[in-house]
């Protein structure tokens, strides 16, 4: 065990799985030499050489491409998109190659591939560097899209990432990457794909976010509980495909529901849930299903930020005005 | 070497065989037995016959939508025929005579165009990747799987095809220039057909020529004759061998026309002169190399008439098969997303054939 | 007036519109000499020249990137894209500017802009020739996303989308662009961009559906009133900004709701409508909301296609469920 | 004309004036007068002395990220001042020398990097785009703007900017191809400030210049000496000449250095060496313009010291009334995206005023 935070665990898993397995390489962007602008790669290529780690040229839409083209001779490609808001360029090798070949080719090319990016917002950013894509990643059929809230979280899910034998976007929540360390096995474990996390069993409502989002929500937990509100918090941990389970599972149990996302609401990724919900639980819901969720507008540079990511306070006043409704 | 000869910059073309069949620089025309080039030439044959039969079946409304490589057979054949057995083939979209050659069979090809997702599961030895309909995103992986052979020691080369018009793309300057960074074992290969839809080439790009835009990644090119099976059989070798001996990738440009449509939906006379295709077709590649061979002694007229025959009666009996395939099964579209069907897919296959009953 | 179907009701208002103002200009692959692959924009290059209506190189990016630069710079460009699914690699283009330019610019750059595409499945066509791109354009902040269902309602839009100071995404439904004609006048009218339309007033059931959709709705319509279903039909018309008071206004009378569209269920359009339903009527709902929707599948080629669209009988049966819920 | 002595594939750099400030081509040296170059050189000296202070604001935590130009200024200056006022100047991020001469003001581009988006709304009649983040998408509106331009008979011409990492984009092969297909009136400028983060321009592409991928597009191109105000002025007076007169797109490369960091969050010494820094300090544009403009007689040591220090100064007072502006109004985050403000974010809006009334 030792005490990491979320970027030096994606580190260390990154060496645990290079050294089990010769066929994972790792690129991108400043991969290489510097180790990643947010140092997640850092010490890989003097540790693998620069065959298996490595920098790219400035081409997302080759990055992603090149990757495709990895995985179905052979290897187990981990490429970074150096922020989520740069990865359009790649979104049609993502869309039209990446989630379809194996459908395509009925099988017979398998893509076990791994494209991880910084995703989200609240660093202080410039545009484009605080993107939640959510909605336009889940919305693709044949990829699965995951997004850890811990450091032991991302280990594990990782883990599975990289030994999934389809392919998998890893959407790391940028925020939290260094915002605070937690006991992280030395040796490796998995965790399942296509599960959400029950974070703390309530009652009264259930709640759902994903991501740095995870940490307000809890937060948000702690005041409503003060009010006498036992929520019941899910991490979603995997965008897609859904854990509809877990959710409806719980919202029969608590009759109330709330998704609390970044994107913008309108086709975000809440949608998305309360459909869920309304198709699992109708009959139990003695509130509408509610999403608390981004504005619909281009997400502000860093003076306007703050009017747009939520803080635990707000999260509550909306989860409260459910549980009231 | 020919890239030193007929590179991006010299304003010249390899031609070994004119179009009548002569040959005009007997030292370059490539070591094979007279047998093998027979070989090439019947491949070329069976793609420009495959071709034919489909067009009818179309216009008879039995074969969906169809593309033509009537005219584009020598660039086709005499690429992939310079290729090993373990070279990765990534085509765009109109590589028949490639295809055939390299072991795909014409029921596959059929069942694509047929409208079947079957039709791009190769068997698991045939290194050629299904048709990439979006233009030249095929070549950022014809890269990575260049990448791969070269990050595990492998000694595979990679040709990976492309239109005139995709040369215009964004992948195409990406793919080029990732792989001259990685000094990675690609053969690139512009079959130049004059066309993009009804895009003539001069209005595709200002450059003068298409190998041109090697320069852009700092790669050797070679612009080649696409209509001489010799020339395009000896370039392709010698951009092969320079990838497999850790030379990097090369740009090859083969000159040559789409005889026919674009596809069976396109009516080309309403952008091209019907002059242009005549002159076209006296540089046909199946008319010189046929003349070549007669005159060598290798083949007859009758020979060719049988053998054309031949073949358009087994793509005919072929099409048959593909027909009496029918419709997709309904668990086809669901069972090859991922490796294992997740709930949701599940339960919607459960859900509508359970309507299906329902309704019946 | 004239009997004109969708495709030549295109050419026919683009027409219009060229010869009004001199700013519009007409561009992409194969727009110029052959007129665009299904003849949108036949005609054009011949009366306007060369520099008003022409064919652009092979590049998506190009095309809309420059299309943003011209809307800079006083014309009113109206690029096509030969089908949706050849969009991609333009997304960056479209995410990143033509939806911000704007916004980031605090109002000082407009972008007067069109891009039509083809759009939607049922033509047995090859693969990437039959996308939903409802919720993958809708989703993003600052576009506004039209499509109409007739030849009519597509003259009204596309003047309404040409002249608006904003840019504009319209969708056209490929498969009708000549599955019938109907009566256009000759003289310009537009149609608001944001507001749906009932096409059939009902009490049972609201049903909402867009573009092809629509004519095999109005077909299931016919089905149920002989079973005594009494359904109230709606237009989308515009994915965004969505027209919430027509289909809150109607499911609060009809207290059911169904949507349909072509597009893969999860994170779809149809998500986005319910939860609006939620949001805005709940308390009326006699059933849950419901989506008929595409399956989460890469849309299949021509010999599949048929599981993958719906027919009015499979619409009348989902609409049926929810009306004997 | 330069592009045919210094062009894509002539393997020399253009320079007049070399690293101590001496002219070697007396004959080029574009016809202004002495104190236009003058103006220049301030222009010059106010972009480094506003990136020193924004540096100086950053470590103190008052700025936030910061993308520094030392090193880069001749490059801007010295392209952006050959432009004609009616001209489009279109940004990648890292051109503040341009926009200062252009008329942007210092104002503008502080409180961009402070955070608010009103740094990127420039007055009317300044035709200059804002930054561009996601790196050579800007080069696509450059090249609209310019076919505009030509369709509306208007002789305008518009300049883009690039770094090196960028020509390695789709999106550099597009906008410079279509370019070349619509003859459009734009200048494209490299500025090869030898890295693109952390990458070095040798691993960014194996071409062995960038103004080589003109070729790639038919274009014409120079290769410039970036630190050399007169070579810069030069080449793009002529490039713009061109473009004016009908004659199409240029590539130029300006052949620089990005002395400081990528930006504020970036550490240079993880990938580069001092000693090349050191070099590179040698050819410094300020202190070879400085050395001519002193040697003509124009200028002093102690002008240079006092007018340095006023730029500090003012730039000092231009981030205090920045800062001054404090947080992004609410409403603006909602009231830009649209001419009219549709029903679904008047509402969003208001919910959450109301939401803010009521916690406060
Ligand atoms: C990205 C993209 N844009 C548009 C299309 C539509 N399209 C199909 S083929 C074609 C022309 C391709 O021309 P070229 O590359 O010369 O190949 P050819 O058809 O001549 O073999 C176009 C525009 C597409 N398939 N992909
Ligand atoms: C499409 C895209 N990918 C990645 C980035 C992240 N990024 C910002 S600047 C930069 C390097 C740019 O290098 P260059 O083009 O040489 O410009 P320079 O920074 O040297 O001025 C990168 C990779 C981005 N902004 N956009
Ligand atoms: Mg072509
Ligand atoms: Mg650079």
């Amino acid at each position: 065990m030792a005490l990491m935070n979320l970027i030096s665990t994606i580190n260390h898993t990154l060496d645990l799985e290079m050294a089990r397995d010769s066929n994972v390489v790792v690129f991108g962007e400043d991969v290489g030499v510097e180790g990643g602008v947010f140092r997640a790669t850092v010490g890989l290529q003097q540790k693998y050489g620069d065959k298996r780690c490595f920098d790219t040229p400035l081409a997302e839409s080759a990055i992603v491409g090149a990757a495709v083209g990895m995985a179905i001779n052979g290897l187990r490609p981990v490429a970074e998109i150096q922020f989520s808001g740069f990865v359009y360029p790649a979104y049609n090798q993502i869309i039209s190659h990446v989630a379809r070949m194996r459908n395509r080719t009925r099988g017979r090319r398998n893509l076990p591939l791994v494209i991880r990016m910084p995703h989200g917002g609240g660093i202080k950013a410039l545009e484009h560097h605080s993107e939640s894509l959510d909605t336009l990643l889940g919305h693709i059929p044949g990829l699965k899209v995951v997004t850890p809230s811990t450091p032991y979280d991302a280990k594990g899910l990782l883990l599975s990432a990289i030994r999934d034998d389809d392919p998998v976007i890893f959407l790391e929540p940028s925020k939290i990457y260094r915002a605070f360390r937690q006991e992280v096995p030395e040796e490796e474990y998995t965790i399942p794909i296509g599960k959400a996390k029950v974070l703390k069993v309530g009652t009264d409502i259930t709640v759902v976010t994903w991501g740095a989002y995870v940490h307000e929500a809890l937060k948000a937990d702690k005041i409503l509980q003060e009010e006498g509100i036992n929520a019941e918090i899910i991490d979603l941990r995997t965008i897609s495909p859904l854990d509809r389970d877990t959710i409806i599972d719980s919202v029969q149990k608590t009759g109330r529901f709330v998704v609390i996302h970044e994107a913008a609401k309108s086709f975000g990724p809440g949608a998305e849930l309360m459909a869920i919900v309304n198709e699992g639980a109708f009959l139990y819901l003695e509130a509408p299903p509610t999403r608390i969720a981004g504005f619909d507008v281009t997400i502000p540079i860093p003076r306007g930020e703050h009017h747009y990511f939520m803080d635990a306070q707000r999260m509550a006043a909306g989860i409260r005005n459910v549980v009231r409704y | 070497m020919l890239v030193e000869q007929y590179g991006p910059l010299k304003d010249k073309m390899l031609q070994i065989m004119d179009q009548d069949g002569i040959i005009l620089r007997p030292e370059l025309v490539p070591d094979l037995e007279d047998d093998t080039w027979l070989e090439l030439y019947k491949v070329m044959v069976k793609t420009r016959c495959s071709d034919e039969q489909a067009l009818l079946l179309q216009r008879q409304g039995r074969m969906l939508t169809y593309a033509p490589n009537t005219g584009q057979e020598a660039a086709q054949v005499g690429s992939a025929a310079a290729m090993a057995k373990t070279d990765w083939l990534v085509p765009a979209f109109r590589e028949l005579g490639a295809w055939l050659y390299r072991g795909v069979d014409l029921e596959k090809v059929y069942l694509y165009w047929y409208g079947n997702e079957r039709g791009s599961q190769f068997p698991e030895d045939v290194r050629v990747l299904p048709i990439a309909v979006p233009i030249a995103s095929q070549l950022q992986h014809a890269v990575g799987i260049a990448m791969a052979s070269s990050i595990k020691g492998e000694d595979d080369v990679t040709v990976a095809y492309v239109g005139d018009g995709g040369t215009s793309t964004g992948d195409f300057n990406e793919a080029l220039n990732f792989a001259g960074v990685f000094n990675a074992p690609v053969v690139f290969l512009i079959q130049n057909n004059q066309y993009a839809i009804s895009v003539p080439r001069q209005r595709q790009t200002k450059a003068e020529t298409l190998v041109q835009k090697a320069v852009a990644a700092g790669i050797p090119g070679v612009l080649v004759d696409g209509n001489d099976l010799f020339a395009m059989y000896a370039a392709t070798k010698e951009a092969l061998n320079r990838a497999r001996w850790g030379g990097g990738p090369t740009l090859i440009e083969a000159y040559t026309y789409r005889l026919g449509a674009h596809t069976t939906s396109d009516d080309p006379t309403k952008y091209r002169q019907d002059s242009e295709v005549l002159q076209w077709q006296e540089k046909d590649p199946l008319k010189r190399m046929k003349a070549y061979l007669i005159d060598k002694g290798l083949w007859s007229g009758e020979q060719d008439d049988s053998l054309s025959e031949r073949f358009r009666q087994e793509a005919l009996e072929v099409f048959r098969r593909v027909e009496a395939t029918g419709e997709t099964q309904l668990e086809d579209i669901f069972k090859y997303h991922f490796s294992e069907m997740p709930a949701h897919l599940r339960e919607q296959l459960e859900q509508y054939k359970q309507y299906l009953e329902e309704v019946r």
